[in-house]
């Protein structure tokens, strides 16, 4: 495999520049300079040069540094975890729905937990929709229920029963003391004692999620910021008909 | 000051308006009361601390009153015989009457007047409370002056109120005037108070009367460390607005988060529950003189900030005759609104300055607060910091009161002590360089700023109409507010939501009520 | 756009004295030729390429010439004549001089028409190549429109023209409408232009005529991706202006450093050398539609932005007559001011609004150059960002025509592809949101901007008639701008300058001269 | 020896915290993402989030990230090298000249070099001095001669031996390529030449000089951002009076 070693780039092929800032629990002055420049130095940088250093409490300083890193990367052995399916177009989706499952989709979402944001779920369910993409309860063949925010995950499950769902959609912005993965985690576990989840579409969402981390968790994929409606309602279907279809799923695969 | 020439009348319409829509709720507000207003009274009369059950104090007494099926008294009249029969203090009376020692009720231990004598006593001291911390404060005020606005008006949120702590004095070195410690995620939702200090919350900290009290001290310190006075700020808005009004009156915060209609948006609280909450917890904070802060700003991270500035507008005007009707003065009334319009809308500054200057118009004397764009932050930090920087500019040239520090960091964390720093370095450089420029500008008559602050005032007067029409309650349900509808019925708390008996008694409200 | 009420009578009387302290100075100009200039026409006629010393050719045709004690007839009659005895290119004739192997002052090869005829024949296809380069960048502009001002200006400064070619194609993917290759330090105290692609500047690139090429090429392509004519800016002030005049227009170049005073007073370059230079190289400029920068910004950097700012509007002035005498029309007249107050002043922004609104209302027609803050840039990348933000309002409010993007890392290191997509995102924020702010805010009348810049107004006409008093050489050398002072005789350069004699010839100068 | 480990902070003791920004040589997407993950990880960090990319040239993407660093320092350990010396104000050390030396200081400063900054030095020597506090052509007790800039190495000391110089001020501004350095470096060696190296005082300054980086190109001492004059005057002082007294010198040093 070819290699592709790269560096940061400040203004010359490699030169590692990066711009850092940061605090230390020490009072300002030369001694608190120096410590800045070592301790960044440890971050396997050369070249340091703290360029600001402010103090902003007793004891505390405020740095700010330019430095060379040292390490390369290998760019050709990086891969990423995006969701894999083919985004396609409202006018497609729905086709592709009609065609291949011949009937309505259903989705049910919610904000799980504590978590009383609901502007990013209702970008993806909504009518209106996010940056001129229509939201899910646009599409004749999807069936969507937002149940808005602060929803227990129990109730989620719960409501998912009811509604016979075929898709799970569990959204959470705040993340602090890790919050949502408690939650996500939380959602995964009672979809199983539902005996739910592998008749299900599983997604998570929210400005900190990354599909990496989603699947991790248990989920069938994850979206982070500036997804648009049409994005899930793509891996929806695609993912729903390899659920209902696993053996054109497997030849799809091995294509 | 810039000025937009708005017509006399017609503000005069708005804000009668907005006094009959309140006019018809307080007719409701009145013949209601509310667990939480109860708990708050018992707080005022000295109760605190935790039952043996683990729940706060005034929470046993009033559900005890309350699983009795006798809530419809209130809880002063039985509490004032309490603790005639039981000879005790306020304190040891409700833990008596917590462990079952002694019974609610049970009016042996005085006459109908003794006991109304007691209740007057208790609500005197009560008050007297109320006005011993207005007295306070004052003095301070005098020692370690006030800084000009706009206020420099920061937050803290580690969930623990030592860590807080580190951080308020951090923000106060670098030129703090307000600090503002952010309450749990959810915390709202809770119907008590949480007891004692706190050190893990939830995007926030726990509002307790022992954080309030750790972190008042830490602001006194640091006002006179650095010679001004730092007011201190919490939330009261959601199922306990009064009890919290009324901590925080005892511990000398400065600022309430106590809006008339946030909890019922934001938190699905039951809006008749909210309502009479509001009311008392505002006739503490007037006494008090705990200036509220309201919550317009919320209305534009759910709704468009350009098509619904209008209803900003609506619910400042609601807000204050709300306000007003709860004795509230003009240099209590922080109401609120926000720079919150999509960058990428062309002259989105001159939509934010016609908004900005229409709310210091209507509310001149207000000490309006300023919230900086949230939503369309973005999460290239410097980019952020350009937007945070344009705010700033807009609130001191409109000449706002309250100046709710933008982050750079909005889109990512509660800010760290690196972020704060860095975003009220960029305060206090935009006030100092552009200090007076409101005094050297003006906006073209006819212009489009003029233009577009006389277009709000129009679509609010319309929208206050519709409301006056329907009633408030009946508006909230069709979703006339942040895009959101709320069921007059529905929503959190309306189980301790109770309608006055014949015999109720609240001698508090009685006396805030009474004052001129 | 926000108006300030001057005086007519008097922004006549300041152009008048203006033209009158030029007048004076162009006396002395019209006398004298320099080496530089001599340069310049051989460089048009067609000379290029370095000589076997190393040397560029152009010099060393020159020098050989004023070695030969002949300099006071100017090159263009010697060389004309030594092409009639060659019977060679211009370039290879030029080659034929340096190798020794043709004598200049030889006159054999053709009678005195037949040379003054060479000569006509030499300097109309000199012209040819500055109408040409007009024309060529007006089919340009009407293929990829210019965009709207103030015109977004990005510098690139690696010394690497490669490298900059790299982080210019980055400046105009995110927004630069203008890209501006710094030169490498000191080259402007070069009495020669180096030649050919240049990969090891120092603080910037060699101005070399194929560098121009380089980055012309790739900014056409980045035009045509981008929907936009990306002009290109390099330096010519210095002490090989005319020629570098003379390349820039042979390929494209849109815009150049040109100053009539930044040379004497920044570079200590003699003044005599400077006067003479730069009004050849603006008479070329002129003719191929190359617009000038003049350096006004620079002097507060070392003089108080306040209190000197009567300085920039004087030598604004003074390099606009100085142009206008050259040709230059209003629209090739970038003259230069800045945003330079220290932040530390209270109302610092009031003033930068009013000296740059000033600007505007005396070169209303004029693409201002407008520089950003610098020497109050702090090591704080988050507070200078900061600094930018407001100077990019300031910039779109008053209208300004080239707004030099300000960089957050300005006080620590020429720019990084990174730093410069940051400050280029603050200027699209600004200019959006704030695109009509000028339109729609008025300064108020006898406020203190107005009176403000009355104030620098009348400090210039003071300046500006002390100066026509005693003359502008005089002027300087007693530190009139810029806190500096340079002699009449000083500086470098001063050997290069020479009396024209009675049989001078230089026929571009006279066609340049000659167009109405 | 008491030792005092310290890590950066942002909002909890030692929770490491870190802003980072830089440019990778790549095309933005999910890949570019994974990598800048992956460099910062190789920098010594965990918990790295990239909270923003943004394509800012054909094959460059830049990234924002916040992130934990691991490693701690022991600031027990650090040393910082300022220039020792007790800092005077205008009377107190016009006052020590006259006592200790008995004739006025004789200075000599130049900007060095091809570089054309004169602010600084000109903060440091004229009149008018910086930020409140008198330059060295105030003092009554320093003969200040302020070459300007642009001055060769060469000429700056042909000039120091002309007037008799105790101290040489050299200044450099412009840092790019090292040019500083060059030109420090041959302003010593120039001063070695010449034989004066041992009777003078040799100063460095400029916004990117420190004291550490003088002292290890030869000079007595550097100065860097923020200097005013009366500290240098104070290390002039104090630096004279150990070269013309060096028993004295030996004195102090062992008290
Ligand atoms: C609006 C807002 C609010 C509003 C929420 C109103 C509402 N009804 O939603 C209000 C004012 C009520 C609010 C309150 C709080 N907030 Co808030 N809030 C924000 C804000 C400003 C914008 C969020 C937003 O709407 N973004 C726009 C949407 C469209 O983007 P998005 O959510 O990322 O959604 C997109 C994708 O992620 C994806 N997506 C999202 N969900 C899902 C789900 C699925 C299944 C899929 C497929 C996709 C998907 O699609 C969307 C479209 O692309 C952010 C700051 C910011 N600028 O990001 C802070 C922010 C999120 N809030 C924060 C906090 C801490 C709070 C509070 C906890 C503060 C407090 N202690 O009181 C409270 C309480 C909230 C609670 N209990 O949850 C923090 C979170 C910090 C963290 N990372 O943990 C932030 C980052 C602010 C900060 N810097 O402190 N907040
Ligand atoms: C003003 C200025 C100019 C002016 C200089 C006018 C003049 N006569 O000095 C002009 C416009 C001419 C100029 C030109 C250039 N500049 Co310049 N300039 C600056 C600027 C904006 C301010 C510097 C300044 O005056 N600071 C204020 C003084 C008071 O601070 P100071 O120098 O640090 O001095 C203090 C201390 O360091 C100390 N000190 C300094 N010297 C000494 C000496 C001694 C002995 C002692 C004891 C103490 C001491 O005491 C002083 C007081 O505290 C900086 C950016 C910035 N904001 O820093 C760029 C900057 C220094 N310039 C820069 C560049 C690249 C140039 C050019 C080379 C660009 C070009 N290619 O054309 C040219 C050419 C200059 C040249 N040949 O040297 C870069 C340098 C990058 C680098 N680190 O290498 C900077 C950082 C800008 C940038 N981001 O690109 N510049
Ligand atoms: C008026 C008001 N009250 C309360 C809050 C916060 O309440 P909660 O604790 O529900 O997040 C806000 C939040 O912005 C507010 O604006
Ligand atoms: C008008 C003008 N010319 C030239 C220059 C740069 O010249 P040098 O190459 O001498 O640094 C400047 C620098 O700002 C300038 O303003």
């Amino acid at each position: 495999m070819k290699t592709d070693i790269i560096k940061p780039y400040g203004d010359t092929l490699n030169d590692g520049i990066v711009q850092l800032s940061f605090t230390l629990p020490v009072e300002n002055g030369a001694r608190a300079k120096k410590a800045a420049e070592r301790y960044v130095k440890k971050l396997n940088f050369e070249k340091v040069t703290v360029v600001h250093a402010k103090k902003i409490a007793d004891g505390f300083t405020c740095f700010m540094v330019y430095a060379s890193a040292k390490p390369t990367i290998d760019y050709s052995k990086v891969e990423a975890k995006e969701a894999e399916f083919e985004h396609m177009d409202y006018y497609k989706i729905n086709a592709m729905i009609k065609e291949s499952i011949g009937r309505p989709i259903i989705a049910v979402g919610a904000t799980i937990g504590h978590d009383a944001h609901t502007v990013g779920i209702d970008a993806i369910m909504n009518m209106k929709g996010y940056n001129m993409d229509y939201g899910l309860e646009r599409y004749p063949e999807i069936k969507a229920y937002n149940l808005g925010a602060q929803v227990s995950c129990e109730n989620l499950i719960k409501a998912a029963i009811k509604y016979k769902a075929d898709v799970i959609l569990a959204s959470q912005t705040v993340t602090q003391k890790e919050s949502h993965i408690l939650n996500f985690t939380e959602l995964v576990n009672q979809s199983i004692i539902a005996g739910i989840r592998d008749e299900i579409v599983l997604l998570a969402g929210g400005a900190k999620i990354s599909n990496e981390i989603a699947i991790q968790l248990g989920y069938d994929a994850g979206f982070g910021a500036n997804t648009v409606p049409s994005q899930v309602a793509s891996f929806m279907v695609t993912q729903l008909i390899k659920l209902m279809h696993p053996t054109k799923k497997q030849t799809r695969d091995s294509a | 000051m810039a000025h937009i020439p708005l017509n006399l009348k017609q503000i005069k319409r708005v804000k009668d308006l907005a006094g009959q829509i309140t006019d018809q709720v307080h007719g409701f507000i009145v013949e209601h009361s509310s667990l939480s207003v109860e708990r708050a009274i018992l707080r005022l009369y000295g109760v605190d601390g935790l039952a043996d059950c683990g729940a706060p104090l005034p929470n046993r007494v009033v559900d005890i009153w309350q699983s009795d099926g006798n809530i419809a008294t209130g809880i002063s009249r039985p509490f004032a015989g309490a603790i005639l029969a039981s000879g005790e203090s306020p304190q040891r009376t409700a833990e008596l009457i917590a462990q079952g020692k002694l019974l609610l009720g049970d009016y042996a231990g005085g006459s109908q007047e003794q006991i109304e004598e007691k209740e007057r006593e208790l609500s005197e001291k009560a008050v007297a409370i109320l006005e011993a911390s207005k007295t306070r404060k004052a003095k301070k005020i005098e020692k370690v002056p006030l800084p000009v606005q706009p206020w420099r008006y920061l937050i803290v949120a580690t969930g623990d109120i030592y860590e807080d702590r580190t951080q308020a004095e951090s923000a106060v070195f670098s030129g703090a005037d307000i600090i503002a410690v952010i309450r749990s995620t959810a915390q709202s939702l809770l119907d008590y108070v949480p007891y004692g200090p706190t050190t893990e919350g939830f995007g926030g900290t726990y509002a307790t009367q022992a954080n309030f009290k750790i972190m008042r001290e830490a602001l006194d310190k640091a006002s006179i460390k650095h010679d001004r006075y730092v007011r201190l700020v919490n939330y009261a808005s959601g199922l306990c607005m009064a009890e919290i009004a009324a901590c925080a009156a005892i511990e000398d915060l400065d600022v309430l988060l106590n809006d008339s209609m946030y909890g019922i948006l934001f938190r699905d609280i039951n809006m008749q529950r909210t309502f009479i909450d509001q009311y008392f917890s505002r006739l503490i904070c007037a006494k008090a003189a705990i200036i509220i802060n309201t919550g317009e700003d919320n209305y534009l991270t759910t709704a468009h900030a350009v098509d619904s500035a209008h209803t900003v507008t609506a619910s400042q005007l609601i807000n204050e005759a709300m306000g007003k009707k709860a004795k509230l003065t003009d240099d209590l009334l922080g109401l609120g609104h926000a720079f919150e319009i999509n960058p990428e809308i062309e002259n989105a500054f001159l939509y934010e300055l016609a908004h900005a200057q229409l709310a210091k118009e209507l509310f001149p004397d207000a000490p309006l607060k300023y919230m900086p764009p949230t939503k369309h932050k973005s999460t290239d930090i410097f980019y952020s910091h350009c937007m945070d920087t344009l705010f700033n500019l807009a609130s001191v040239t409109t000449g706002q009161g309250i100046h709710l520090t933008g982050i750079l960091t909005e889109a990512l964390h509660t800010p760290l002590m690196q972020d704060r720093y860095k975003s009220i370095s960029s305060v206090n450089y935009v006030f100092n360089v552009a200090r007076d420029l409101g005094e050297e500008i003006e906006f073209k008559k006819e212009g489009f700023i003029v233009k577009r602050a006389q277009q709000v005032l129009n679509e609010t007067e319309m929208l206050l109409n519709e409301i006056s029409n329907v009633g408030l309650m009946e508006s909230i349900s069709q979703g006339r507010f942040a895009d959101i509808s709320r069921p007059v019925d529905g929503g959190k708390g309306l189980d301790g939501v109770f309608k006055k008996g014949a015999d109720y008694s609240n001698p508090v409200m009685d006396i805030l009520e009474a004052v001129e």
